[in-house]
């Protein structure tokens, strides 16, 4: 044994101990498992026991700053997270070691450095262990199913006077997707882009349809073309349709639109080779 | 658990009827002949429930359904029905929504897609609404969102509307992530002297 | 027909979990109280035949789910959904759920890291949504959860979350054991020899 040891044997207790069991469990593994700062501290706390309402806050400090040591050597990279916790242990280390102030007024209460920090770690593992708790339950489509065939007459029946059921989110979300897809520089270099014919077009989508029965309209308007483009595809869908070979469907109002190859919806019976 | 308890949980989890020759397949520690007799048990309780579905058997296998004769109740979800939007829909709503006032033309510009039928079905369901005609040649109408969509999304008004940055932001790293080196810069040299050994 | 055999056949039918309101609007030829009373029944009934499924009182309705003891036998043909949640998903979604409606600043504070990817993540699971923004400086969004997140994890409504459990069952370790050795006035004083060189 040496020093390092002793000293922190002399110290508390068996902290030492506590941080090889976290390496021979594999370390970057359990390091890993830390879910942030206000998790290793109250992992460090549980290991030695401590009573959370009255933390050693040098032993505590000490502990905390040996990890992210470890994950540095390790080479794990330590969040801001981490580092904004090793600070306030520091303040507040620093704090209590010096001589007690007679309270000042209107803070009485505050007087203990550790107080905010109590507060907001008590507070955490009360939402730790309700998480757990949470997460423990039977959870819908893991342990627990609901009958999944849907009864036919309904799902046949759509309806336009029911009341709306979409979140804020999905809106944003579908603004944004709209704007990702089309970015705006697109729109001004139309002399930039490449030169790709209608017939260039009509060719593609006829050997997209060989591969499959149907094409979806968004598969045929790639994220990454230009306005142009898109109305190339456009027309040549046009094209296709007034020769013939290919149709048109859309399963709802307002639904995707489909292209189905003319030729094989006439034999009613798919498999072609 | 019993065998019928275990038949009826698989039957209701099925997508599709689910025939005996599947049930001997998924319960291979059961024996054919029970299996074929607990479906008959499993049938005829239902049937004696008297309940608002039944056991029954279909193509290829045994299905829970509701009793025919009660059709006319069953239609009546569709009236309350919450219907799920689009992404035609969505899209255009939230153009709508993000650029009010606008025209077709501009709808339609952004999402590269005849726009017609959406607006319309928007505004049948009031979530759009035609604010007047902008004063540019051919007099195009302009399109804005009504106090329903304010309701639908539960909004207090235009400026609650989330933006696109603040979704982003959900993105975005802390600031002091950039703090790198805080207290560790230090120390590391002589840390490394005492710590290493406090594991050996 | 009978009234507990119509709204059986009622729930059954429905895609998501039926509220006593929602019934008592299909079917404005019953008293809305004969509903309630027609529906405790079911549970009760079904309860008892103990079988494979049951009724259970769901996201603010009721709902027809397999029983969790049977999972074994389900999952041999029903496709599961992915993995259970990551501790900081349930962490966070813990938070949201007992403190909503709460920014993000304030889950980053009680968790001490950033959130931003984890939110980002439950509102495209739709287990927590936006809410709004809050009136003060900045105007942040606020959040909540959302009905699927009841369905989910299988929550009548938010008040059958689970009690917050009182800190001191933080662990059972005896009290005597810790008091002797870490009393702060002299803990502090020997901790200070090799601490601080870690940061010199």
């Amino acid at each position: 044994m040496n020093s390092g040891v002793q000293a922190s044997l002399r110290n508390g207790r068996e902290e030492t101990q506590t941080l090889l069991d976290g390496l021979h469990d594999g370390y970057s593994v359990h390091l890993d498992a830390f879910d942030g700062p206000m998790d290793l501290l109250l992992h460090l706390i549980r290991k030695n026991e401590l009573d959370i309402c009255n933390i050693p806050i040098a032993v505590i400090t000490r502990q905390y700053l040996d990890y992210i040591k470890l994950m540095k050597n390790l080479n794990l990279e330590v969040a801001g997270d981490f580092l904004v916790m090793a600070a306030t242990l520091l303040q507040i280390k620093s704090r209590m070691l010096l001589p007690l102030d007679e309270p000042e007024e209107g803070e009485e209460e505050e007087a203990d450095p550790r107080a905010e920090l109590i507060r907001r770690l008590m507070e955490y593992q009360q939402y730790k262990e309700a998480g757990l708790l949470i997460g423990a339950r039977a959870l819908l489509g893991r342990e627990v199913f609901v009958r999944t065939c849907a009864e036919p007459f309904l799902t046949a029946a759509r309806n336009e006077e029911g009341p709306l059921e979409v979140s804020l989110f999905e809106l944003v979300d579908a603004f944004r997707v709209l704007l990702d897809r089309i970015p705006a520089e697109h729109f001004h270099d139309v002399a930039a882009a490449e030169t790709f014919s209608i017939a260039d077009c009509i060719n593609e989508v006829l050997s997209l349809l060989q591969e499959r029965d149907s094409v979806q309209f968004d598969d045929l308007v790639r994220d990454d073309f230009t306005r142009e483009r898109v109305i190339v595809t456009f027309l040549a869908l046009l094209e296709l349709c007034r020769l013939k070979l290919i149709r048109i469907f859309q399963n709802s109002h307002e639904g995707s639109i489909w292209f189905v190859p003319a030729v094989i919806q006439d034999i009613e019976d798919p498999p072609l080779p | 658990m019993s065998l019928p308890a275990i038949i009826e949980c698989l039957i209701f989890a099925a997508d599709t009827a689910v025939s005996l020759d599947r049930l001997s397949e998924m319960l291979p520690e059961f024996d054919r002949d029970d299996i074929r007799t607990a479906l008959s048990g499993l049938v005829g309780s239902h049937e004696a429930r008297d309940g608002g579905f039944q056991l029954v058997e279909v193509a290829g296998g045994w299905q829970f359904r509701t009793r025919p004769d009660f059709q006319q109740y069953v239609v009546r979800h569709v009236k309350t029905k919450a219907s799920r939007f689009s992404q035609s829909s969505l899209e255009t709503l939230a153009i709508v929504a993000y650029r009010q006032p606008l025209t077709r033309a501009e709808v339609e510009h952004l999402r590269g897609v005849d726009c017609g039928g959406v607006l319309k079905s928007l505004l049948e369901k009031r979530l759009i609404r035609i604010l007047g005609k902008k004063d540019i040649p051919g007099r195009p109408l302009i399109y804005g969102t009504t106090k329903e969509f304010l309701e639908v999304f539960g909004l207090k008004d235009l400026k609650s509307l989330p933006t696109l940055k603040e979704i982003q932001a959900l993105d975005d790293v802390p600031q002091y992530e950039r703090q790198e080196e805080l207290p560790l810069g230090q120390g590391e040299g002589t840390a490394e002297e005492d710590t290493p050994s406090l594991f050996e």
